[in-house]
């Protein structure tokens, strides 16, 4: 095989990644002297090596997407022998490269940020080691055909996460997160090696496809162990209830190009881990009981991040509970085990990764001009920064479901496959879902209301009127994402038909995944169909909200609307201040943490219940970690 | 070539004129001057003119419009005419008697996300202007929105359940379909299980339109006019538009989804008739809860609307998903 | 065409601004009283705004204390142009039985052009109604010379 | 919940609106009401009582002197005025009324003053009297013009 064929491309597109880390650290990771040049090619490193490991993923499309190959890779020469997988092996199906291309997306824009955004940081060398590995670190999960290099990977991510996390460790609270971080994340990667060495003692093969073939029908108790404890460990790296608060202190200490990585991929690794559990390797999805446990985690999610959600006052722990209850929209779309629900959760998380990750980059540009979050402090950003109010407006936009931005896109789909599914089984319980994702989704609406209220919009506070717009390379990397945010949101046909129907389709494949890495397989593909009841067409709405608005912007204009009286001397007038009820102009920002407590104040018993609950110690989280792990046990023995 | 052109000029048409730009400007403004006047006349006063609301947007659109220092201009001007247009797209996919102009494009579910977008623009157009009080006003109206999804996610969702089992589809959200069913088997209200849906609908309308007494988001007493605290002049008279025009829209989604099957075929009619079914929901739900109630604090219209109309959408919901 | 009819309009419907600079209350009653059904002055147009920026006529009751008087004139800076001044009752043209106060400041007169004079102590609401259909008259003329 | 205006809404939609169509349909003022003030000059005997009785400061008086006698200019600014009628109750002659007119509107200066003009003659003096009576020297002081309020 030549080097340029397209099946080393998986491999490339890992190695790319550490092998960037080696060369960082190679020109020496620690920074001595304040070298610039070294720092530009520090900077430049990273850059480069995501956008390689994203041009070999793009490269992958036609074959595995369009073609519906899978990609079985053996590393070096050994493959099957005895009938057993001793060597280790890459198997990238249409499922495994839709969430590498997410990713690496993601890598390479934040990379892109990281540019400007880290420039007056210490020791960017280790940053970018750090995030190099980590990028390495996910590509390889997803890619991975070998639950054990699973289990690796999982480990280098996590750690290069917690590292990554406190980073910033005169930031306050960082240290603390990251340690919250490593315990629980430790437990989860313990528990994940568990389940791994249960399985290799039960099957003697660390194969995923061979795994696939062989655990269906043959599962025992210590199977179920398996099982119960893989679920627990992904489910700690995608932060799902009850693992959230991690996720928050996490977001909020970690700098926003971390911050990006965190939601929109580690988060997506933990997803991905789950989908390969359930659908492949015990292949339970059939089971009503595994159904409702996926819905019902995801429901939970969704619903108890967004309250929490709203009652935060920082920027970024806000972003992070919303990435939560994003992420249980995917955990409940893709446990509805229907093909609607699989490509609609799919298109859920790449949604999640693209305006979530414009939203902390957002998040980042307020940080790095102002040096705050707090949603207490700031306001009235959008005379200042103007460019980035734009794109933050289009990523809240994106996750409040506003048509016609990708969030609704995917959240209508989500819709029709949660009522599709109830009317189905005529489980009145899937019907619940549907309004729970409804409200969940103006709720979100209502905190980046509050967010664009107090951040962007309001008053300016008088020590942020020096404030300047955020250096072009931060705004590039935000206007990527935002193109893309609009542009999946404008077509959700094609994305559809090109990147989430095949990795949904490859989910129900699962015969094929074991029989292209050389292992008989008695599963036949199921017949699946996306049939959506619903009709949504983004570009005509658009173009007729175009005509409309043109229509009157001009009916407008020739109605002297424009002719406005702007203050034109910089002397003060009294008509172009702000009625206060006749009073002189202060200060006065309405916004903060407590913008809507017209809301807060009938849930007030259900929000000093969430206060109380969430106490912030790291032994109740892992003791949360414990109960979760105890109960999924008990759930699965009884009902695998 | 011509064919081309000529469908382009006639669905143009539909956007400018009817059901567009025009005809919701002129029966959005007529439903609002009907509905002041009748309003007084429950309140034993004579009431304004029933086309005060024209003269009330002509003043306005004569008046100087200041923009504040502290506004940002460019989202302050055009967050009223954001509002305007998304409320005239979603006018064009509400059927008129079997008759849309955009036939099968949005459906239930797609119309309750639209609606969002009018309120979405003032509340960012509120945001825009700086003034504290705007900002206690959109902090209400999203408080509001937040109270009417409940019930209105309920409402479209028992109506989606019973015309798909009637279809024999299982659900059915598409509008158009809606409306095609109750030509054949007349109107859903007839339907005693959907009777609570309709009356929590009727209970919606207020909510959403920001009409008294739930409109402690425009309370003009309390908070100096809310969110609209700075505007004046012409982007004034465009939000007072967007509000006669957002009556009109749940009016005739009302009607759609209610009262459909209620007409003769000819659109031109068909029109006319609508309208008038429209003022008769606009007097019921609108006028008549406005005369007989006073202001409601937020924290009241979020628990009456999570609590009593909801409670009547759920039980139209359960009944319509047991087929009782 | 337009602007005889935006002229027609903006005699038809007057948005009144309130403005209290330290009254009684006597005046404040009797403009709410032409709100009420007996008098109902809705059906001549009228209607209370919240806001000066709203606002097409500003109403002044009270004698202008020295504390009211700068957010007197800051709210009437803010009301947008056409727009027409009318003080209610005796206070603010002339102080009334204030006059000569230490704390009184008025007459508005001598701070910005008052349009309407409605006197009264506190002036009948017929009174009023005739007061503010000469202001609307005044206001037309002023939309006019735009 | 409870709406205690249904039925008087229902009802009062199908009756006649109480309103008093008044710019069209005239109104008049309850008898005793004190509205716009009407002076008589023919009848003032420039006693000055209602000047010194006034709470509000309304009533003002200018002397020329001319040379049948003195022209007294009594004017009254409805714009100061607490429609009190005090100055009517102590106006010996009845010169003073309060009307029930209430259509008092300004618009220029000088609309909302109410002013009478009367000669007062000095009484004939009997040629040769050994000294003036106190009366007329109070009623010269009081003649003085109080300091007329700005208007």
């Amino acid at each position: 095989m030549s080097m340029l064929n397209y099946h080393h491309f998986p491999i490339y597109s890992i190695m790319v990644l550490f092998f960037g880390a080696f060369l960082i650290a190679a020109i020496g990771g620690r920074d001595i002297a304040k070298n610039r040049k070294t720092t530009g090619v520090r900077a430049f490193i990273p850059l480069l090596a995501t956008a390689a490991s994203l041009a070999f993923l793009i490269a992958l499309i036609k074959p595995v997407m369009l073609g519906g190959e899978v990609i079985a890779y053996w590393m070096g020469s050994r493959g099957i022998s005895n009938g057993y997988a001793i060597g280790i092996a890459l198997e990238v199906d249409a499922l495994s490269l839709f969430f590498a291309l997410l990713i690496a997306t993601a890598l390479f824009v934040s990379a892109v940020y990281s540019i400007k955004y880290m420039e007056h940081d210490d020791n960017i060398g280790q940053y970018y080691i750090l995030y190099c590995m980590l990028g390495g670190g996910v590509l390889g999960l997803v890619l991975s055909g070998d639950i054990f290099n699973m289990f690796i990977m999982v480990e280098i991510l996590t750690f290069a996460a917690v590292a990554l996390t406190a980073f910033r460790t005169k930031v306050y609270g960082a240290l603390e997160a990251a340690f919250k971080y490593l315990v629980v994340g430790c437990m989860g990667s313990t528990l994940i090696l568990t389940g791994v060495i249960m399985l290799y003692a039960q099957y003697h093969t660390l194969n995923l496809a061979q795994l696939a073939a062989l655990i269906p029908g043959t599962m025992n108790n210590a199977t179920k162990l398996a099982f119960a404890l893989l679920y627990i460990g992904f489910s700690t790296k995608a932060f799902i209830v009850p693992f959230h608060p991690l996720a928050a202190d996490a977001h909020g200490a970690a700098p926003a190009s971390i911050s990006v990585l965190i939601s929109g991929v580690l988060t997506k690794s933990g997803i991905y881990g789950i989908i390969r559990l359930t659908y492949f390797l015990f292949q339970t999805m059939e089971l009503g009981a595994m159904q409702f446990m996926l819905v019902f985690v995801g429901s939970v999610s969704m619903f108890v991040c967004v309250t929490m959600a709203l009652a935060q006052h920082d920027f970024k722990r806000l972003l992070a509970f919303h990435s939560i209850s994003q992420i249980g929209y995917v955990l409940a779309a893709v446990g509805l085990s229907t093909a609607l629900g699989i490509s609609a959760g799919l298109y859920h998380a790449m949604n999640h990764t693209l305006f979530k990750g414009l939203l902390f980059l957002a998040a980042g540009a307020v940080l790095h001009e102002t040096g705050t979050t707090d949603l207490g402090k700031l306001g009235g950003l959008s005379k200042k920064m103007p460019h980035t109010t734009v794109l933050f407006l289009i990523g809240a936009f994106s996750i409040s479901g506003v048509p016609p931005f990708n969030g609704f896109a995917s959240k209508w789909m989500i819709y029709q496959a949660t009522y599709q599914k109830a009317v189905e089984t005529g489980n009145i319980g899937f019907l619940l879902v549907t309004i729970i994702a409804l409200i969940t989704s103006v709720l979100t609406l209502a905190s980046f209301v509050k967010v664009s209220q107090s951040v962007f919009f309001g008053q300016l506070p008088a020590e942020y009127e020096n404030v300047k717009e955020v250096p072009f390379g931060m705004r590039l990397a935000m206007g990527i994402l935002a193109v893309l945010c609009v542009i999946t949101g404008l077509v959700p046909q094609l994305v559809t038909r090109y990147l989430t129907e095949p990795a949904a389709r490859a989910v129900f494949r699962v015969g094929d995944y074991i029989s292209s890495m050389g292992f008989a397989s008695q599963t036949p593909a199921p017949a699946v169909s996306f049939a959506q009841v619903g009709v949504w067409e983004p570009i005509s709405w658009l173009l007729i909200l175009c005509i409309a608005l043109l229509a009157v912007t001009i009916v407008a204009v020739a109605g002297k609307y424009d002719r406005v009286s702007v203050r034109s001397s910089e002397t003060v007038d009294t008509k172009y201040q702000l009625f206060y009820g006749g009073e002189d102009n202060f200060h006065s920002q309405v916004g903060g943490g407590d913008l809507f407590w017209g809301f807060k104040h009938n849930w007030r018993h259900y929000f000093s219940f969430m206060h109380d609950l969430h106490s912030g110690i790291v032994n109740d989280y892992a003791l949360w970690a414990v109960v979760a792990l105890a109960l999924s046990i008990v759930f699965v023995m009884i009902v695998l | 070539m011509t064919s081309i052109l000529l469908n382009a000029l006639q669905y143009l048409g539909y956007i400018l004129i009817f059901p567009g730009f025009l005809f919701c400007f002129v029966c959005g403004m007529l439903l609002c001057g009907i509905d002041r006047k009748l309003v007084a006349r429950m309140q034993k006063r004579v009431g304004p003119p029933i086309l005060q609301p024209f003269y009330d947007f002509f003043k306005l659109c004569g008046k100087e419009t200041i923009i504040p220092d502290a506004a940002s201009r460019t989202t302050f001007l055009a967050a009223p005419l954001v509002g305007l247009a998304a409320l005239v797209v979603i006018q064009l996919f509400v059927p008129i008697h079997g008759f849309s102009a955009f036939y099968g494009m949005a459906d239930v579910i797609v119309i309750l996300y639209l609606l969002l977008i009018p309120a979405l623009a003032s509340i960012l157009g509120a945001a825009a202007s700086g003034s504290p009080y705007a900002g206690i006003g959109l902090s209400r109206e999203m408080v509001t929105i937040i109270s009417c999804e409940l019930p209105l996610v309920l409402i479209l969702l028992a109506i989606a359940k019973t015309v798909g089992n009637a279809l024999g589809t299982g659900l059915c959200f598409s509008l158009s379909a809606i409306a095609d069913y109750q030509l054949v088997h007349g109107s859903l209200i007839t339907k005693a299980r959907m009777i609570p849906a309709a009356i929590a609908m009727l209970l919606v309308i207020p909510g959403e339109t920001g009409n008294h007494p739930f409109d402690a988001a425009e309370a003009e007493t309390e908070i100096c006019e809310g969110m609209l605290a700075e505007y004046s002049g012409g982007p004034l008279a465009v939000f007072k538009l967007s509000h006669a025009v957002k009556m009109l829209t749940l009016t005739s989604l009302f009607v759609a989804l209610f009262l459909g099957g209620v007409g003769t075929g000819i659109t031109a009619v068909d029109g006319v008739v609508v309208f008038i079914l429209c003022v008769i929901v606009t007097a019921v739900s609108i006028s008549f809860v406005h005369a007989v109630t006073a202001r409601l604090k937020i924290e009241q219209i979020f628990k009456y609307y999570w609590t009593v109309v909801s409670g009547l959408a759920l039980v139209s919901l359960v009944l319509a998903w047991y087929g009782l | 065409m337009f602007k005889k009819l935006i002229e027609e309009s903006t005699a038809k419907s007057p948005w009144l601004f309130h403005i209290n600079s330290g009254s009684c209350n006597g005046c404040d009653i009797e403009l709410v009283a032409i709100l009420t059904p007996r008098y109902d002055v809705e059906r001549l147009g009228f209607k209370l705004a919240g806001s000066p920026r709203q606002a097409d006529i500003v109403v002044v009751t009270g004698p202008i204390t020295k504390q009211s008087l700068p957010r007197v004139l800051r709210s009437i800076s803010q009301v947008p142009e056409p727009r027409c001044i009318v003080t209610m009752g005796s206070c603010p043209q002339s102080g009334n039985v204030f006059k000569g106060s230490y704390s009184v400041a008025g007459p508005l007169s001598k701070y910005v052009h008052v349009d309407v004079d409605i006197a009264g102590c506190a002036p009948k609401p017929e009174a009023i109604i005739d007061g503010l259909a000469l202001a609307t008259q005044i206001l037309k003329e002023k939309r006019g010379q735009m | 919940m409870d709406f205690p205006f249904v039925r008087e809404a229902v009802v009062k939609l199908f009756s006649k609106p109480s309103t008093q169509l008044y710019p069209a349909v005239p109104s008049e003022a309850a008898p005793g009401y004190r509205g716009k003030i009407v002076f008589h000059p023919e009848t003032c005997i420039n006693c000055g009582m209602c000047e010194r009785v006034c709470a509000g400061g309304a009533i003002s008086t200018t002397v020329e002197k001319t040379e049948e006698g003195d022209k007294i200019t009594r004017t009254f600014d409805l714009g100061s005025c607490t429609f009190c009628n005090t100055c009517a109750d102590f106006c010996s002659r009845h010169s003073i009324e309060l009307t029930r007119d209430y259509h008092m509107i300004g618009v220029e200066e000088g609309d909302l003053l109410v002013s009478g003009t009367f000669i007062k003659a000095p009484p004939k003096r009997p040629a040769p009297k050994p000294a003036p009576t106190p009366k007329p020297v109070e009623e010269k002081k009081a003649d003085t013009p109080a300091p007329a309020p700005e208007n």
